[in-house]
């Protein structure tokens, strides 16, 4: 059964249509990638998903639930978690206190409780410094620390938006890692990335957007040899 | 598509009643749109220059009244000492002026760029304190003006007679928003200083002084607001607290336009100008006029805000 | 061990209540007006918190005066329930104002607040068969009949009150909610919290305090004016206390409310003409060599200290 | 106690020229007291303490006096709203206080039955009513001067405001249009809508209760629309320094309580004039302070006739005041509406003539006969 | 053309820099690193963003130390930041014209620039009038990079410049990289090892602040520590 699921959903910018047509279904324990040239509308698309844009036509459902005009904050409760692409820490909170607003406000625990479950999950993604003010804190932790914060407010679909951006090899294996130990959790994860490496050792299907819809879809073998991906995005690697 | 058909609507609707209710008045009471645009014009070109340094370059400037007051009080002692007329004096004032404020700006403001943003509203409100004090100590709170017999100067047009002398604040902010927009759009420097606000970092890495470009745009604001103190002073008397009212009412007009927005803070000014000049012109109601500023103001703020939202 | 944590705090309420023990009328007296002023720069900044610039402080201390006064001399209740009313007065106003204003962001915020603060006065003046209009209404007998070590008490009861809520604010989840709102609001929303829930709700706990300031005000000097009550002093010298005490703390504006208080009127004392010059300059150089503001600095010297020490 | 100087307590607004002048003019009467030999046999020392123009300075300020200084008497004032928020410790102490400032209406419900309260200044009832007199006087005087309609422009605080509505009753017999703008001391300064508004209305005499900032803008407002009223009244606190220059001042009446001219029919007034400049090297540009001077004569001269600083000797002795004033009249204390010891009950009648301020009534220190009507540039 | 000597950078009492030193000449230089090892500090201490404690740094033969970073970039230096500085509430093609605008000799070329950014990356030329703080993530990328060449830089120094963007982009940066190679100076900091060797002639290992390997790229290409931390094999 689909966890979350879209419906010809559109988002646009004045006289551009970011997103345009799109309808897609994650299922429960899926790692979805989904792929796209620059501008295609992969994060309007989470933006939208997540309650930050009110999309502008089509309809969003959690489960049962239509949460297509839903508050941001109602659907983080609901379950949908995410991190941003460009990344900005709350920088006048330490790590463990970033994390902690997750399981604060996403899901109401006590201060107490969340104190714990940041820790939980600092410890689940490695990341050591947790009482360390966030400007002290490099680029790998930063993001460790976004995704600390989705997953602490205990989502049932997490998005990922280019996570793994500016990781190097070890450290995006280890990543690997901790992302699937969360779909073990139980958690259906969307993987937004143009490392085609991740897109290839994590999902189990991929969406290719482009100009606001899906043009290719399958498993990353097979989209990945779609003439018209690697036309408008892969290109030929010499 | 809905949406962008009532928006349409809604311009139109706008621009409708920006060239009806000016004509109506026109005919109806003449006076309110002379003295409200008269009136707004001062409003305007006294916070364009704030709007130069807040909107641009975002530094809040808290004593840009107190600015204006030592302007006045400038221009007062140069016609006592050397005889020149306020108007006159806006020459000598500009420089001054610039003078003081590349002073000011060098021995507080740049300090303060690297601090927190809110540090400029105590620095520049402490400022603005030594200034009225200082006026105080020196000329006392006695208010002081020159007797200029053509601020007076009136024409009559059939019964419609009124003052002609007032429109030069009308024209000074006409003239000013021209200048500065050319200076913003045209000129390498103005672009910078665009640049600069929005970003000191990334104007660094294109290659632009940002030092200089504050220290410029700081001393340029404070040159523009000291001879708009002069020109103040033609028709109102200087006193220590002279400025503090229109920091206020800049504030407003620059919000009320939209950060950056230089045609905005002059059409507001003159929108508020005969707005106010509306209510007083009916008797009795004067004391409602500070309302009507006030609504109007957040009317078209809050107004903004949900057009933003909405689109 | 909860016991000895508390302790400090405990001696410095008993401390200051104590107050009045080794000081004169005088003393007392400038303390109600510094404590006055500490509770509307606390108020201010526990405001500022959420990243909101409020510049409606001296609008809502006057709707308080307004409300606690003529419901005083309406109806005759007790001066507290008349001051409460003036805190419930300025918060539900804040709360209905704040569901349209509190969509606005930065200098939007600020410049609507500051220009609903004119329309209440405004309106009020304008009402003077209810008001007494720009005159304002007085007490026939204010609070305590003058009694400054009453007084003292009362007001510092507002202080302490203020303090106790804004640690409340720092120690609960109110200050991550807050903290996050003001870093990034989109992190905010997305990680759960209701932004404008918090806001609206701060915006009338501030308000209501300032309305109970304002309500106490009233009642310590007898009278309400819109000169007076709207006086762009309560907004502009709390500010000036928070930020040069430090802001986001309950501790600076605290200590920024006691120093340019103190200060202030030792200044006065000092040199009577010119006193405000020198207090300008001094709030000058302040800003400029201790650009954290006072607590700041302390702290990061703290930090400083601790931070070596812990090394070795 | 009986030893030391005697303690004067005074609390003025000092960055306030009104405040500036009066405690320097304070200082003067002060020295010339202390260089004749002080009152009995001890000297006056004089406390100043700056209000600010703010409540709670004002109330910090007595308690400062009553406490720290021990002051015999308090002295000084200026804003009605600051005086309301002193009153309460002022009752506390209970001491003799004597006070030039406050002339709302709403601080005299405020001190009613206090015995030790004496207050100078006129009531903003008692000015209106003195108008009326002057008016009436002057008219009979001067068949050529009729007044049936008034126009009344009235800053919108409260000083202007309290003014206007003590006046108002005041002049029952004339036919009143009131109309409030916004001074320019708080940020207005565009006159033209209520000037308009008198010009239909066309008075027999006009007249604005605003401040000092107001007087030439107004002036050279009415000048542009071409308002002539035959009276043309200005009320305002203080005048600004440059007003007799303009040639738009020739004919202004002016409302006051003081005028420099009177200097020229009071030999006190001339006195302090001359001592005044001669100490500070400036002129006395606000009736505060030859009011400030009055203070200190006022009670040392009580001091001095009650042999004693008791305080019920200290009161019959201040009832008993006879003092003539460089304000012209001789002050003395009776009662007013409400309460028992007022001072000063009226104004007088001035006019810009050839620069300076002449005074047309009181007769009694008239300096110039009116010139009628008032014509404009 | 560049040489960069003994560079010490402290955070408080975090060292950053440790003695780092390295050469740049008519050629591209690659630095590598895991995150944290201070690339960007390095950058930034170069165009002179950071000041650090020690340690010097010549570009032409002048030192560029004392330089205020506007002079730095005026003297023909342009640095595509990891954080892309745009300016947000300007146009794209304002945010481009800014990049050749204050340099000088750079603004005679302006619409020749101009046009080679549009052909580097042709959505910039669809995206021209849009504000550049509503570009995607990738499309400011773009721009940053497109706004730094705008100036033909005697040095171009780009800080993870891969970023966000698409494969093809990718393949064709790390390509265009490799022929101005041949013209200009270019110092990269990337996380993508594997194609970035191919792109640049030598390269720096930073790790913990300090030069942990240095070497031409075929050499780091076989070094067993570059292959197993960097390459993944
Ligand atoms: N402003 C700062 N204050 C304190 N520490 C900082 C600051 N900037 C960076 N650091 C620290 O300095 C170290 C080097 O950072 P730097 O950004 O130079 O690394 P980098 O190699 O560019 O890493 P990345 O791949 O994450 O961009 C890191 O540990 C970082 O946490
Ligand atoms: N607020 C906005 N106003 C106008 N256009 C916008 C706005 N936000 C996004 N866009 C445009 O919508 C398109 C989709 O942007 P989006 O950020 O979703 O792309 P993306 O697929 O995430 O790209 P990338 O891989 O570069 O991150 C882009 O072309 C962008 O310029
Ligand atoms: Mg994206
Ligand atoms: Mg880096």
């Amino acid at each position: 059964m689909a966890v979350l699921r879209t419906e010809a959903l559109e988002r646009r910018f004045g006289g551009l249509v970011a997103v345009h047509d799109l309808t897609f279904e994650l299922a429960e324990n899926e790692i979805l990638g989904i792929i796209g040239p620059n501008g295609a509308g992969k994060t309007t698309a989470i933006n939208a998903i997540s309650g930050l844009y009110m999309p502008t036509a089509g309809r969003i459902f959690l489960g049962e639930e239509d949460i297509t005009y839903s508050p941001p904050h109602v659907r983080c409760h609901l379950g949908i978690g995410r991190t941003f692409q460009l990344v900005h820490p709350l920088v006048d909170l330490t790590a463990r206190e970033n994390i902690m607003v997750g399981a604060l406000f996403g899901q109401h625990r006590s201060l107490r409780q969340a104190r714990k479950t940041a820790e939980e999950i600092a410890a689940q993604l490695g990341l050591e410094r947790i009482d360390r003010s966030v400007s002290d804190l490099t680029v790998l932790e930063i993001k460790k620390l976004e995704i600390g914060r989705a997953l602490a407010s205990d989502p049932k679909v997490l998005f990922l938006d280019e996570v793994m951006a500016g990781l190097n090899s070890d450290e995006t294996k280890a990543a690997l890692d901790a992302v699937r130990g969360i779909r073990d959790q139980g958690v259906a994860i969307c993987v937004v990335e143009h490392v085609m490496s991740v897109i290839r050792d994590l999902t189990d299907r991929v969406i290719v957007l482009d100009g606001g819809t899906i043009i290719a879809e399958g498993p990353y073998s097979k989209v990945s040899a779609d003439p018209r991906v690697i036309a408008a995005y892969l290109g030929e690697e010499e | 598509m809905t949406l962008f058909r009532t928006l349409r609507r809604w311009q139109l609707l706008l621009l409708l009643a920006s060239l009806g209710v000016p004509i109506v008045l026109m005919l109806w009471k003449p006076y309110v749109l002379i003295e409200g645009l008269q009136r707004g014009g001062l409003y305007a070109v006294i916070a364009l220059p704030m709007a130069l340094i807040l909107g641009v370059v975002g530094i809040i400037n808290l004593a840009h009244g107190e600015f204006m007051m030592l302007g006045a009080y400038f221009a007062y002692w140069m016609g006592v000492y050397a005889g020149l007329d306020p108007l006159v004096a806006m020459i000598p004032a500009v420089v001054a002026f610039a003078l003081l404020g590349a002073i000011t700006y060098v021995l507080t403001i740049r300090r303060a760029l690297k601090a927190p943003e809110l540090n400029q509203l105590l620095l520049t409100f402490g400022m603005a304190m030594v200034g009225t004090e200082f006026a105080n100590l020196m000329w006392t709170s006695q208010p002081l003006k020159p007797h200029l017999s053509y601020v007076y100067s009136s024409v009559a047009l059939g019964k419609l007679r009124f003052g002609t002398y007032a429109f030069i604040y009308t024209a000074a902010a006409i003239v000013l928003l021209v200048l500065l927009q050319l200076f913003l759009r045209k000129t390498r420097l103005g672009r910078a200083a665009l640049a600069v606000g929005q970003n000191p970092r990334g104007a660094r890495l294109v290659g632009i002084d940002v030092n200089r470009t504050y220290l410029l745009i700081f001393s340029v604001s404070i040159a523009l607001v000291g001879a708009l103190g002069a020109m103040f002073l033609t028709r109102h008397s200087v006193f220590p607290s002279a400025g503090s009212p229109f920091t206020m009412k800049s504030f407003c007009l620059i919000a009320m336009a939209g950060i950056g927005n230089l045609p905005g803070v002059v059409w507001g000014g003159f929108g508020l100008g005969i707005a106010e000049a509306l209510v007083s012109s009916f008797r009795g109601y004067g004391g409602w006029a500070d309302v009507v500023f006030f609504a109007v103001l957040v009317a078209v703020i809050m107004g903004k805000s949900y057009r933003r939202q909405t689109a | 061990m909860r016991m000895t944590r508390y302790l400090p705090y405990v001696l410095g309420a008993a401390l200051a209540a104590l107050f009045p023990l080794f000081s004169g009328a005088y003393l007392e007296q400038v303390a109600v007006g510094m404590l006055i002023y500490l509770t509307l720069a606390l108020s201010w900044d526990m405001l500022l918190r959420s990243g909101q610039l409020g510049f409606g402080t001296a609008g809502f201390f006057g709707l308080g005066s307004y409300a606690a006064i003529l419901l005083f001399l309406n109806v005759g209740v007790h001066p507290f329930v008349s001051i409460a009313f003036g805190g419930v007065v300025a918060g539900v106003v804040a709360l209905l104002v704040g569901l349209a204003v509190l969509r606005l962001r930065g200098m939007y915020f600020a410049i609507t607040t500051l220009a609903l603060a004119g329309i209440f006065a405004v309106v009020l003046r304008n009402f003077p068969g209810l008001t007494g209009g720009s005159e304002g209404r007085m007490l026939p007998n204010c609070i305590y009949a003058g009694n400054t070590t009453k007084i003292y008490w009362l007001v510092l009861a507002l202080a302490v009150f203020t303090i106790v809520i804004s640690e409340v604010f720092e120690r609960t989840r109110i200050r991550l909610a807050l903290t996050s709102i003001r870093n990034d609001e989109r992190v905010a929303k997305s990680s759960g919290v209701n932004v404008f829930k918090y806001l609206v709700f701060v915006f009338a706990v501030t308000s209501a305090i300032q309305g109970l300031a304002g309500g106490t005000y009233a009642h310590v000097f007898g009278f309400v004016s819109p000169e007076g009550s709207f006086s762009a002093n309560f907004l502009l010298l709390p500010l000036a206390m928070a930020l040069l005490g430090g802001v986001h703390s309950t501790w600076g504006p605290v200590v920024g409310g006691l120093v340019l208080g103190a200060l202030s009127e030792y200044l006065k004392l000092q040199i009577p003409y010119g006193h405000l010059l020198v207090y300008g300059a001094i709030i000058v150089v302040v800003t400029l060599f201790l650009p954290q503001g006072l607590m700041g600095t302390v702290r990061a010297w703290w930090r400083r200290s601790h931070v070596t020490r812990g090394a070795q | 106690a009986e030893e030391g100087p005697i303690k004067l307590g005074a609390v003025l607004p000092l960055a306030d020229i009104t405040g500036a002048q009066g405690s320097k003019a304070m200082q003067l009467a002060v020295d010339e007291i202390n260089a004749a030999g002080g009152v009995l046999g001890r000297q006056l020392e004089l406390i100043i303490v700056d209000d600010e123009s703010k409540a709670e300075k004002g109330a910090a300020a007595i308690d400062k006096l009553a406490t720290v200084d021990n002051v015999d008497v308090f002295i000084g004032g200026m804003s009605s709203g600051v005086h309301l928020g002193e009153l309460p410790a002022l009752k506390k102490y209970e001491r003799v206080t004597v006070w030039i400032g406050a002339a709302s209406s709403l601080v005299e419900q405020a001190v009613v039955g206090l015995d030790w309260y004496f207050h100078i200044h006129p009531w903003d009832y008692l000015q209106g009513a003195s108008y009326v007199e002057g008016w009436a006087a002057l008219q009979a005087e001067y068949p050529l001067i009729k007044i049936h309609k008034a126009f009344w422009a009235y800053e919108e605080g409260a000083f202007g405001t309290s003014s206007y509505q003590g006046s108002l009753v005041a002049f029952s017999n004339w036919e009143n249009v009131g109309e409030s703008f916004k001074s320019a001391l708080l940020g207005g300064g565009d006159y033209r809508a209520v000037l308009r508004h008198a010009q239909e209305f066309d008075p027999d005499l006009f007249i604005w209760v605003g401040y000092a900032a107001d007087a030439l803008p107004i002036m050279e407002q009415a000048a542009e629309i071409g308002f002539t009223p035959p009276l043309f009244v200005g009320s305002p606190p203080g005048w600004p320094a440059d007003f007799g220059t303009s040639p738009l001042a020739d004919g202004v009446i002016a409302y006051g309580m003081w005028a420099p001219s009177i200097k020229d029919v009071s030999p006190v007034s001339q006195h302090f004039w001359d001592a005044y400049i001669a100490k500070y090297n400036e002129q006395p540009a606000t009736y505060f302070a030859p009011l400030g001077y009055t203070n200190i004569y006022v009670v040392a001269e009580a001091i001095a006739r009650a042999g004693t600083l008791d305080k019920e000797a200290l009161i019959t002795a201040l009832e008993a005041t006879n003092y003539a004033s460089p304000l012209g009249e001789t002050l003395t204390f009776t009662p007013s509406n409400l309460i028992q010891h007022q001072g000063f009950r009226n104004q007088k009648i001035l006019q810009w003539q050839n620069g300076a301020q002449q005074v047309l009534w009181p007769f009694e220190y008239a300096t110039a006969l009116p010139a009628y009507p008032f014509t404009g540039p | 053309m560049l040489a960069v000597a003994k560079l010490n950078h402290y955070y408080g009492k975090a060292h950053v820099l440790r003695d780092v030193s390295l050469d740049v000449g008519t050629e591209s230089v690659g630095v590598f690193g895991p995150n944290g090892a201070g690339k960007t500090t390095l950058v930034h201490a170069i165009v002179g963003l950071v000041r650090p404690r020690s340690g010097d740094v010549t570009f032409d033969g002048r030192s560029l130390l004392r330089l205020p970073t506007h002079e730095v970039i005026r003297s023909g230096v342009a640095l595509v930041p990891q954080e892309r500085e745009l300016f947000p509430y300007m146009s794209v093609r304002a945010n481009l014209e800014s990049g050749a605008a204050y340099i000088p000799g750079a603004r005679k070329d302006l619409p020749a620039a101009l046009q080679a950014s549009f052909e580097m990356f042709p959505i910039l030329k669809v995206r021209a009038r849009q504000l550049a703080g509503t570009l995607s993530g990738g499309e400011q990328r773009m721009l940053a990079i497109a706004r730094a060449m705008m100036s033909s830089p005697k040095l171009l120094i780009l800080d993870e410049p891969s970023l966000g963007l698409q494969p093809s982009l990718v393949t064709e940066l790390f390509h265009k990289v490799r022929n101005l190679g041949e013209r200009s100076a270019i110092l990269m900091a990337e996380q993508n090892v594997r194609q970035s060797l191919k792109a640049v002639g030598r390269g720096y290992v930073i790790e913990n602040g300090q030069i942990a390997l240095e070497g031409p790229s075929d050499e780091l290409l076989r070094n067993d520590h570059v292959r197993r931390a960097y390459l993944g094999l």
